[in-house]
């Protein structure tokens, strides 16, 4: 879709750094030549997610008495045929049965075998899944049509940077009420955040849940009521309420699927995290964020990378480095993907030790680095998270510097940093406190970012240099090392992953000569991606 | 309808709590706060965070739940101004309209307290957060008489003038010398025969309407009030004991 | 001796504490709130701030006085630690006096717990805040089995490694499900027969000593553990085994 | 006494502004056309406080059985001599008698009449006054040697800005535990509020006290409990702990005298604060605050002049100027009553609406504009009051900028806001927090002065110079109706004081031709004032 945004989301640039442009071109000249192999590898493979993701954009819904969905069911009868694609499958019992989707659906939920169905002609095939595929189209094509249309009404209302806040009670009816009050309050985005371990599990629940730990399931059924709850706030304050959810784990395809019918408006979505954090196969992650990402793409939703998560189990001043380098590599993949900057918010966050002397000099250092490298794109800053204690006052005083540093260097989108990060997931009168101390902060020092700078070669300057330089050097290692081999080896997070280790490594399937997925095709000619 | 606190959960009954107790900083200290906490009724307490504060003091921060609750529709309480405030020229109008006359009121921070920013903001010319004060009511003649009244003088200043109503402020509450202070006053007026004839008004951070009518006032105004607030509820006031 | 908390004055009793109720913003609700604290059991509560939280709830911030207090001599409360801890270099020396051997000792964070960065900060080579973890301990040998690992994996390994101690770490608490991961933990090793020849210790930032023990733990670690604790822990321990 | 210390109480200054030399000279000039008239009158006056003080640097001290000080006896009793002095009349007693002071200050408080007694001999009563000031004189100096030495021993432990918290429990004892606390946290400077009113008192109580109101009586006794009482952590903390009170009121010479006896540190002391908001009349205190201002630079105590004051009861934004004209008035005044630069504690306060876009921008220009015009003057100032409200958690965000600016534009006392300002005298607990968040704050962005540059011509900048301009003509104005004139007519502050009118006033004497005040004398002498 072509790029008609002006990037809102993306706070005002004020260049300060003395970057040097030829090196940052060495950096993404890397990045690309890093994520060139590696696109090779995705484009002859598809996973089991990408299928299931697949048949869900045809349609394909539910679930069967045990819980198990539909896209599932499809999947396990077909195990073998995955590398041929399985779209073919569900579109030839359509069909076969003269059934619509929901109806083929309910009778696979009874039990109804798919690979005892013969396979239809070519053409048929393409007839039903331009149909199919049109109708997905549509849908996604409203939504982002409706998002659009909104942003321009409440346009006025915006903020910048936005203000990010989770929700977590496990129940989604409770997450409803702490989600709109967050909205009344002045949030601009909020995202539900996933029961423990949900990234783990190879399917995606269905319906609407009040189960959870320390998080509530992502499901299509909990979109829509979610997407519901904060349409109803916004037209109430005039503000569009952007609905985040997490396009990662196994399922990272199929959620972006979900998201993108239920107009979610930005995804938790990163190239690498999956491999690092929860050591998920690097085939099946790579493969997967590929599709998740132009299905994303087309649904003109933000991705949120999660480069923060590297600062959480190492050191923020000695691995700077390793969050630009996984930015650079993380940009590569996504505009592989189709997708245009304005979508990609590239993340960081503020997670020095607060003991540390001049340590928010640093970070300003890092957050303005980030954002004169990557000017069009929304930046996701994330708060101390990793040096917060039971301590909430103390607490409070590092979330207001991190409010502070977000604006100064004109960050696009703001997580709120909880009084209580290191207690429970929020409390309704944490969100409440978290925003009002950023709009107070963000008002008081509104034009900072326009009205300081940064004293010539100064430590700041140094700083931001220093890490750009380390960034590039990584990068080359990297490019040397291949990307496969550079996370074996532990590059990334201080973790070594094998290639062929891993959860979801036996859902990666080479495409069989015959392989046919009507939905990329589609995708891939409207993100006007080549081959 | 019974309430309680509310973190996450309806009823969950989750509260913060921060204290000092006189011991020193340790694990022993930890766990008496908890209990002290348990000891309060909490059902379930977290000390999330300890820290030392000399070597004889500790600082506890905890979150806990409760089991307390209260039935919101019996908790009895009244707002001075039952609807909404007038605007400045609405009250000019009723006062033209039911009086026919300009309305007295004499103003003071009273006792001890020269905290004269909450009853300048009412009074002065000028007003609040700009909202016009009092002296600024071309049907109200009003008297400001500064910090530090004494009671007797506020008192002797009101019958002179022959006020409809006096505005006194309170700040310093420290000790409730406020209560003391206020009592007095409403005493000395009962004493002098002058409570009928007078409105009683107290406004301060610390006041409100349950207290102020508690301690024998008309009514009480907290924070946040603006002039028109308390001029709606005197013309008001002042046009029901009228019409009686 | 008794104990309450303090602000300015011995046993002033002086609490913060700031809460949600699910009532619109209002002076009723203020009062409610009100009501509700000295329904906690305080004895004068002052609302200090209120503020809405949507049109349903509203947050309250107030300080209250407590007559609650405790028995600070007979608050009971036993660290894991009687003295000080040994350094690394000593914890080596005492073994080798001790023991003749190295010491095994296995950790993990188990259950659907991803928090590693505790276990690894105490096990690891590079340790946490520059103390070394157990693995450069010269006379430790130290296997950190990583996230979400099941209880009877840990187990299984302890028993195949021989272990003399078996670190747990859990951080996730929320709905207490650490009490019931950890809780199976100690029924698994003691239906094993494993019990008697293992030291099981758990760690994390809601885990105290006395949870622990009350747990089945043989001691339990909090916030600003460092490795050289658990490990003196563990020698000392063993060593007072042993000599029985 | 000679000007040998470095202004360590000074921060660091970095020139960022730009001000006008020239109409910074202009204004200092208009400062002394203004102070010179008053200057003159001052040299013509006396005042019972001023005498009163003056006895007590001679050795008059205790109080009757009604609590009644013997200075204000002698002063009673003597009351139509004041204009000749009366410190030759408590040394023609003491030489008459053959007493020690102590043994006179007790016969006097028993009821023996000092007006019965005839004046000795000049030769005699000059030899007895040089004894007497001179073991004053002793004790003063010996105190600043202490003082100097702890300084120079603990000098590696000085904290730039210097922390400043408040004790007001109304106990001195309890007063001491929170003061010690304080001192173990971080505090650098502890005052001790005095009790509601007390500026109005027209003496000063006796012993130390245990019942006072929002604050603790000021009375010597007091003084050296809580001067032991730091002294104390002092030794334990390595670290010099800096004891403050209030010379100001009706009393502020005897303050001044009884603060120089004890080895007080600092004193607040405002050659205008009393007329403006203690409604003391203008030549009682003009007079008063020259003569407590001698003693202080005698005795090397900083002064804290009131300038924050005119913030809460006008609007910060409007009324900046009047801030910075005050500044000006009172170095002037202290210029003249023989201070160094180094002791003058200018003040001003981060009191902007939290709501005012930019207000954080407008208070760095602030404080920074007072950092450049006052380079040699450790500035005291003063955190957000006005504003603050029983949310202590925005109070708390606002203290923690508030830190932040203080630190960015090299402050020297910095005053601690309290989350609970609005709500009661702070708690042991509050000054934790408070001293936690200075030192996290102020760490984390130490060199922030140094590495930040402003806009030139931004908004910053240009606010410098309007308020600096605004104060230069405010000046003019005062300089063309006087200064007694300018007050008449509520040039400051917003209030109207007529000369005449006011506390106090029925205590000022003129000076008669044969005044003599030995102490004065050898003050003058000592700090090199003429005339
Ligand atoms: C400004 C101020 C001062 C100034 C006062 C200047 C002046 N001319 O008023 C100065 C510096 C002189 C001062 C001195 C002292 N202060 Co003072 N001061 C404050 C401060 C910072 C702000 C008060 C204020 O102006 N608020 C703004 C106004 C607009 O709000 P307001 O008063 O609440 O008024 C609104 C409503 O309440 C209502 N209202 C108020 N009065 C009335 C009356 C009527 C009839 C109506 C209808 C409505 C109404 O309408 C107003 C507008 O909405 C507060 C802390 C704080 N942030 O609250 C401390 C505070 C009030 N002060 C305090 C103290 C202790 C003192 C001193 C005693 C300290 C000392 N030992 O020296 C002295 C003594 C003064 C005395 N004798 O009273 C304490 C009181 C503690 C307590 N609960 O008792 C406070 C809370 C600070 C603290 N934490 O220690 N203070
Ligand atoms: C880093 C982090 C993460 C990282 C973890 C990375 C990793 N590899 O460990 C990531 C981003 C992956 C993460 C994910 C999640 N997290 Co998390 N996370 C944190 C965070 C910010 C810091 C934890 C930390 O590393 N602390 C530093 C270490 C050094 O401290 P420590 O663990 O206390 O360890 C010390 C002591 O306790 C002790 N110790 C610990 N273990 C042991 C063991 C032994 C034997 C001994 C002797 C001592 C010992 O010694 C250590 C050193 O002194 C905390 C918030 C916070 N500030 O505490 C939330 C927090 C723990 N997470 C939380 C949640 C809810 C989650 C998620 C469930 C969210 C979600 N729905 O996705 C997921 C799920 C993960 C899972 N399956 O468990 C909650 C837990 C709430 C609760 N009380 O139950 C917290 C409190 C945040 C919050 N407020 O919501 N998280
Ligand atoms: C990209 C990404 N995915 C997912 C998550 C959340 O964790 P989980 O993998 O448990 O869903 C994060 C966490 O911060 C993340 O950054
Ligand atoms: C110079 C000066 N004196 C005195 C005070 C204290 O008030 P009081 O006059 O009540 O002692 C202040 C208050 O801030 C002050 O600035």
């Amino acid at each position: 879709m072509k790029d008609k945004h002006t990037p809102k989301t993306a706070g005002k640039v004020v260049y300060k750094l003395g970057l040097s442009k030829p090196l940052i071109a060495v950096a993404r000249r890397r990045a690309a030549a890093i994520a060139g192999p590696v696109q090779d590898f995705i484009a002859g493979h598809t996973t089991v997610a990408v299928e299931r993701a697949t048949l869900r954009l045809l349609g394909a819904d539910g679930a069967n008495a045990d819980g198990v969905p539909v896209p599932n069911l499809i999947a396990q009868s077909l195990r073998e045929r995955i590398g041929s694609g399985l779209s073919q499958h569900y579109l030839s019992a359509l069909l076969r049965e003269g059934k619509t989707p929901a109806q083929l659906n309910e009778a696979v939920a009874a039990g109804y075998d798919l690979s005892k169905v013969p396979l239809a002609d070519k053409k048929s095939l393409q007839v039903k899944a331009r149909e199919l595929a049109g109708w997905m189209s549509k849908r996604i094509r409203a939504n982002v049509a409706h998002r659009d249309s909104k942003l321009k009404a409440f346009a006025a209302n915006v903020k910048s940077p936005m203000l990010y806040v989770i929700v977590a009670t496990g129940n989604i009816y409770e997450d409803v009420k702490q989600a709109q009050a967050a909205a009344l309050q002045g949030a601009d985005i909020v995202a539900v955040i996933r029961t423990t371990a949900q990234s783990l599990l190879d399917y995606v629940p269905y319906g609407a849940t009040t189960q959870g730990f320390g998080g509530t399931y992502a499901t299509q059924e909990n979109f829509r009521i979610m997407r519901a709850a904060l349409d109803e706030v916004a037209e109430k304050e005039k503000r569009y309420i952007r609905l985040v959810n997490y396009c990662s784990g196994l399922c990272m395809p199929e959620i972006a699927a979900m998201g993108a019918l239920e107009r979610l408006d930005m995804m938790l979505n990163d190239s690498m995290y999956g491999i690092l954090f929860r050591d998920i196969n690097m085939y099946r992650t790579f493969v997967d964020q590929n599709f998740s990402r132009m299905i994303n793409a087309a649904a003109d939703i933000i991705i949120n990378t999660g480069e923060d998560n590297y600062l959480t189990t190492s050191d923020a001043v000695e691995n700077a480095d390793t969050v630009l380098a996984s930015q650079f590599i993380n940009e590569r993949f996504a505009l592989q993907a189709g997708m245009p900057k304005r979508l990609m918010g590239l993340g960081h966050a503020f997670e020095m030790d607060p003991e540390l002397k001049n340590g928010f000099l640093l970070e300003l250092a890092q957050a303005q680095m980030a954002r004169e490298i990557f000017p069009e794109h929304p930046l996701k800053y994330m708060p101390p998270t990793k040096f917060m204690t039971g301590d909430v006052f103390k607490g409070l005083a590092m979330n207001t510097l991190f409010n502070f540093a977000s604006k100064a260097t004109g960050q696009g989108i703001h997580l709120l940093g909880m009084l209580t990060e290191a207690i429970h997931t929020p409390y309704l009168q944490d969100r409440y406190l978290a925003i009002q101390n950023a709009r107070y902060v963000m008002n008081s020092m509104a034009d900072f970012a326009d009205e300081v700078e940064f004293k010539k070669n100064g430590l700041i300057v140094r700083r931001a240099r220093q890490v750009l330089s380390e960034a590039a050097d990584l990068l080359g290692q990297v490019e040397k090392l291949g990307l496969f081999g550079a996370i074996e080896q532990g590059l990334f997070a201080e973790v070594k992953r094998p290639k062929n280790g891993g959860k979801g490594f036996d859902g990666v399937a080479e495409k069989s000569p015959d392989y046919w997925n009507p939905v990329e095709d589609l995708l891939k000619k409207q993100l006007g991606i080549r081959g | 309808m019974m309430v309680k606190p509310y973190g996450d959960t309806l009823d969950d009954g989750a509260v913060q709590l921060s204290f000092s107790l006189p011991v020193p900083f340790s694990g022993k200290a930890k766990e008496a706060a908890r209990q002290l906490v348990i000891k309060m009724g909490f059902a379930h307490c977290d000390i999330v965070h300890a820290a030392p504060l000399s070597e004889t003091f500790t600082f506890f921060t905890a979150y806990a739940k409760t089991a307390a609750a209260v039935d919101f529709d019996r908790v009895e309480y009244v707002e001075a101004l039952a609807d909404k405030s007038l605007s400045m020229d609405e009250v000019n109008a009723f006062i033209k309209k039911n009086f026919k006359r300009k309305l007295v009121v004499v103003g003071a921070c009273t006792g001890f307290d020269a905290h004269t920013v909450g009853i300048d903001a009412i009074m002065n010319m000028k007003g609040y957060n700009h909202h016009f004060g009092l002296e600024r009511y071309p049907m109200i003649e009003a008297f400001n008489l500064g910090a530090q009244v004494p009671n007797e003088a506020l008192l002797a200043r009101a019958k002179e003038l022959k006020a409809d109503a006096v505005l006194v402020s309170q700040v310093v509450t420290q000790k409730d010398t406020h209560v003391g202070n206020l009592t007095n006053l409403v005493e000395l007026a009962e004493a002098e025969g002058l409570r009928e004839d007078l409105l009683l008004i107290v406004g301060g951070p610390r006041i409100g309407n349950k207290l102020a009518r508690e301690l024998g006032f008309d009514a009480g105004f907290g924070p946040g009030t603006y002039a028109e607030d308390v001029a709606t509820f005197i013309v008001k006031k002042l046009e029901e004991r009228r019409s009686r």
